[in-house]
């Protein structure tokens, strides 16, 4: 069932490789990148968030 | 006080101010002058080719000289207190700001109706053309300082609020620059105006019962 | 008697760990669409008689698009929700779903100018639903920048609604603008060919890669909203008694 | 009269005060007082509708503010950091436009008038932005001379006024809350109001 | 501290301030971007068209964006009394000016540079012309902001000076103008663009000599 | 020492002053007064060479200002009624710049201790624009504190600063005067600097 003959076809893309995985691969980049922003984005947030409580416990 | 008699001493006092800072009314003017003249500096004098680009140059700098002139529609009475003294007024703040830019309008809309066939003759329009361009630009300026108020307060005392601005009216004028640059094309083409003309008639009816009010909002955003 | 619906989930110190809970089955229906999209889409499907391979572009192209105008749909939604019932959290999701909707307006455009080079010889053309999808991504990004410029949240909340509101109203006006202005133009620029009667496979997995960026879309906007939480609560006590923060 | 109960106010991620409650009657005057950056123009613009009220509630004459609107307007005369004034507009002309936004007519003549009583006179015609600092100060206050509201919200008011400025000031209050008004002022000096003692309100950092 | 460390701290400064107010770099580039792309839609979508005026959207949309610009160059630090403070240091004035002037370019113009080529390939451009584009403009910005910083001093204070610099400016840069876009229409018509380039660098070099010197006078007498 | 003789001073058509003459020499301290308009604004930006002289002379130890150039504004510490600060920046940063422009370099922590001095530790990273009013005052005055100046020349200081700034900004003149410094300070209000009286020069309407 699958349409391939070859390894090697299936990156060729009868001669629009570079279109396709262009397309596919600023794709994949866009939504694997996304998700790695977010968790800096978070961690960010948490770690500013102890070291403020850390102060004030400190102070406490 | 009647609250058309306030809505009339807002207009005043922005055309004073405008007229007072002299060059004001003049300089909106002549920016729509040379970025036109611009043109066929930056592409060549070949007319058949300036024919053809000449109602969307005119358009887009129309576009242009107005989205310049947003800055000052609200900045300086932001920056000076005046607007914190206008939504303190009793009286409808919806109607000042209706007041302001219809005082927009004259001080940098009407002045490029009027002066658009002498610019659109530079570009051998004809005398048919040259009507439907004033037509199209007497529709359009206002809706374009009606769009663009609600840019310029969204922006109000927001830092580099200046260019922020035209990014946010630009995209919103793609409409009035489609109708009105296509009416002059249309007439050009000897398909008939009325069809775009009436459209950007119905814009601006449209913006003009909700753009103060989206407006008026922003301000009181902003004021907080 | 219990009210129909509950409120509870309005506020932002309960809808946390929710959407919390909520992500990994999300994320689960994200990969198994996405798998099984990307099965049939890349190796399943057969050929295109007229385009060739580079078809297959249409798979991530046409969801893109889809996305990214129905996100900002959404985002204009939740920001009037904020704006007209003062609830933080519709806003904050206005907030969170604004990027993810610029970058699938931005795929949708770089997929499309992937596909016009083999298709019509050029990277770009001035049609009238590419121009619109540009304008679009413009949109999204006047919304970001707003948002950004303004310091305090509460006030980027309620300026964000209002030109998200505007441009609501506008989307409609540009896209028909911008198809009639294209359609009295045609003229001897190229046109769009349309893709002849699909087969199942291929309408199968276009369908089942634009599910799996829907949910995509809404674990990134639970994510991001999260986020969104505990930066503007950060002085409240239940930021400080979340287990991540006060192990 | 303004009663406000229970008002706190959050700027940024800060408490700047809660729980805040005073009143004001009519003949009364109120000098808000406190170190800078305690809160003094944030609670002002709260009182007079222009800032969000974090929490707590504004009342005048007993109905909450927000719900008064353009009746509450006319009955409150601001003066806040700025002066209000177009700096190309000539201190008549600030006047008289100030005056008919606000709804009031003033002529010519009728604004001349203020502003020889602001110790103007001879300076009617000059475009605002060639006065010094302390003119400026004083057409803005003229403001107060036309103004029919009952409460008036002072920031600072004092601030670039010479000794006459300030007895002239002093005295256009004495009037004020004689003829029934009241009137809240911030003020980093002593100000003394002929027959008045104030209400002192200080504010502290909480 | 030495001569040059006083132009960083400038330079630094204003990138700050340009960074903080976090989208000023951004919006001046997508002013540029979103004015190239309302180009196409008031002259419509032929592309022959659209190639052939290409280099001339693109380059007058660079000098508008630069010139939109100008505006907060000295104004800001006109307002809050920093320029005032810079005139008083025991420093030469024109060494600070340009500091501000390289920091402008920084924040408003190398972005420009950056972003032309992928603008040029919506106006179907071959690779030797955006080549030849991205080389005018890296000469051609430059040139921009030295000469509008001249103007921007000169309507400092002036009330009105936001539109009043335009006027006073566009005139200036037409020879930039000239010479950039003509630079790619004669490499898109074989002619080869050296020529054009060599100018445009006479050019800057002689506005890199006199153009903050001028400015300099201009300020102190905005300031007196 | 800074001398001024027969100085005149013209605005639009009108003669502020003419004939000025005064001398500062170390250890001591003018106090400026006169009534609003007067000319005291007018006449110290001249005194720092900002605004040109229309007659008369200033000279600073017997050389005219205007053949120093540089070494004059060595000299000069101004402070006007605007601030010089930049409101996105944060205080720290904007302490920091203001003296890298100057020619003088100052770190992070030397820039916090100079803060803390002016009561606002803790505000050190806010941006400006989130400051009050006195607040912000309080950050310009922080340039005297790193300011190697020996003529200072204030227009107008202790405006919006309470009552603990106030007396902060005294001792800190009277301390800078002990060290051989000079001063010129307008100011509607009663000033007194310990262990010195000022020499108190009145403008009046000429
Ligand atoms: C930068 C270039 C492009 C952009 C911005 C773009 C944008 C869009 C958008 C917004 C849609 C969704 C419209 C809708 O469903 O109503 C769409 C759908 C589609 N696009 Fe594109 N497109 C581009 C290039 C192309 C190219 C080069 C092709 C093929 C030759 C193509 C083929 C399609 C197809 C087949 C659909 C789905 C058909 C349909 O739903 O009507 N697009 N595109
Ligand atoms: N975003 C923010 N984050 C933290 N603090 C802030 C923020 N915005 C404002 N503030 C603080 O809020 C206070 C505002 O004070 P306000 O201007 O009301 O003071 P004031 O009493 O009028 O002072 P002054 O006597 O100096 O005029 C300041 O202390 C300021 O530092
Ligand atoms: N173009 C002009 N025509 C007439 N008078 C002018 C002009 N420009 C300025 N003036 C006058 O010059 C004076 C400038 O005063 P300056 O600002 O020096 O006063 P000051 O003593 O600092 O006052 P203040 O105590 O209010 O700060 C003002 O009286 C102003 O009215
Ligand atoms: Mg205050
Ligand atoms: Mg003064």
């Amino acid at each position: 069932m699958i349409y391939w003959n070859s390894v090697g076809e299936f990156f060729a893309m009868g001669g629009y490789g570079f279109y396709v995985w262009g397309s596919f691969g600023a794709c994949a980049a866009a939504l694997i990148v996304e998700p790695l922003l977010l968790a800096k984005r978070r961690s960010e947030v948490l770690r500013s968030l102890q070291r403020e409580l850390s102060i004030k416990d400190d102070l406490q | 006080m009647s609250a058309f008699s306030v809505f009339l001493a807002v207009v005043r006092r922005d055309l004073l101010v405008a007229l007072r800072r002299k060059s004001e009314v003049l300089t909106s003017l002549f920016f729509f002058v040379i970025v036109v003249s611009l043109f066929p500096l930056g592409i060549g004098p070949e007319m058949d080719l300036l024919r053809k680009i000449a109602p969307g140059v005119l358009w887009v700098a129309a576009l242009l000289a107005t989205m310049l002139s947003l800055n000052r529609l609200f900045a300086n009475d932001h920056a000076d207190g005046s607007l914190e003294q206008m939504a303190l007024a009793p009286v409808p703040l919806g109607l000042l700001v209706g007041g302001k830019i219809f005082a927009h309008w004259l001080v940098s809309g009407l002045p490029l109706v009027l002066i658009a066939p002498v610019l659109g003759i530079q570009f051998d329009l004809g005398s048919r053309a040259l009507g439907v361009l004033m037509l199209s630009l007497l529709l359009g300026t206002p809706l374009l300082s009606l769009i663009g108020a609600i840019g310029a307060a969204l922006t109000l005392g927001v830092r580099g609020g200046g260019v922020l601005v035209s990014l946010l009216t630009l995209p919103l004028y793609v409409p009035a620059l489609i109708f009105g640059a296509g009416a002059v094309e249309a007439d050009i083409s000897g398909m008939g105006a009325a069809g775009h003309l009436s459209l950007l008639g119905g814009l601006l009816a449209l913006a003009v019962f909700f753009a103060p009010w989206a407006t008026t909002g922003a301000l009181k955003i902003a004021l907080e | 008697m219990r009210p129909l619906i509950t409120w509870k989930y309005a506020s932002p110190q309960h809808f946390y760990p929710l959407a919390g809970k909520l992500i990994p089955w999300f994320v689960a229906l994200t990969l198994i669409f996405g798998a099984w999209g990307l099965w049939l889409g890349l190796l399943v499907a057969p050929t295109d008689a007229q385009q060739g391979e580079g078809y297959r572009i249409i798979f991530v192209h046409v969801a893109a698009s889809w996305m990214s105008m129905f996100l900002y749909v959404v985002m204009a939604f939740w920001a009037g929700v904020g704006l007209g019932f003062n609830t933080r959290l519709s806003s904050m999701m206005a907030s969170a779903i604004a990027p993810t909707g610029a970058m699938f307006a931005f795929l949708s455009l770089w997929t499309g100018a992937l596909w016009g080079k083999p298709m019509w010889g050029t990277w770009w053309v001035w049609d009238a639903r590419l121009t619109s999808e540009l304008i679009l991504f413009f949109l999204y990004l006047g919304f970001i920048a707003l948002q950004a410029a303004i310091d305090d949240p509460r006030r980027a909340d309620k300026a964000g609604a209002i030109l998200a509101l505007v441009g609501v109203i506008n989307v409609p006006i540009i896209y028909f603008s911008v198809m009639w202005w294209n359609t009295l133009h045609q003229g001897a620029s190229v046109s769009l060919t349309k893709a002849p009667s699909m087969a199942r496979t291929m309408l199968l997995g276009m369908l089942l890669v634009a599910l799996c960026f829907w949910m995509y879309s809404i674990v990134m906007t639970l994510l991001r909203v999260r986020a969104i939480m505990l930066e503007r609560e950060r002085h409240t006590e239940w930021v400080a008694n979340l287990k991540e923060v006060r192990p | 009269m303004l009663t406000v109960s229970d008002l706190a106010c959050v700027r940024g991620d800060r408490r700047l005060f809660a729980g805040l409650e005073f009143a004001i009657e009519a003949r009364n005057w109120i000098h808000l007082t406190g170190e800078n950056g305690v809160g003094k123009t944030s609670l002002m613009r709260m009182l007079v509708g222009l800032a969000p009220v974090e929490a707590g509630e504004i009342r005048w004459h007993g109905t909450p503010i927000r719900s008064l609107g353009d009746d509450y307007r006319r009955a409150v005369c601001y003066l806040g950091h700025h002066n209000a004034l177009k700096e190309e507009l000539t201190a008549r002309e600030n006047l008289c436009v100030g005056a008919a936004v606000s709804g009031i007519a003033l002529g010519d003549d009728a604004a001349d008038a203020l502003l020889a009583r602001v110790g103007l006179a001879g300076r009617e015609q000059l475009p605002v932005r060639f006065l010094s600092q302390g003119q400026k100060r004083r057409v803005a206050l003229a403001r107060l001379l036309w103004s029919e509201a009952p409460l008036w919200v002072l920031d600072e008011p004092f601030v670039a006024l010479d000794t006459a400025a300030v007895a002239w000031l002093a005295a256009t209050l004495a009037a004020h809350l004689a003829e029934g008004g009241m009137a809240i002022v911030t003020s980093h000096q002593e100000v003394t109001i002929a027959g008045n003692t104030a209400q002192q309100l200080r504010l502290v950092r909480s």
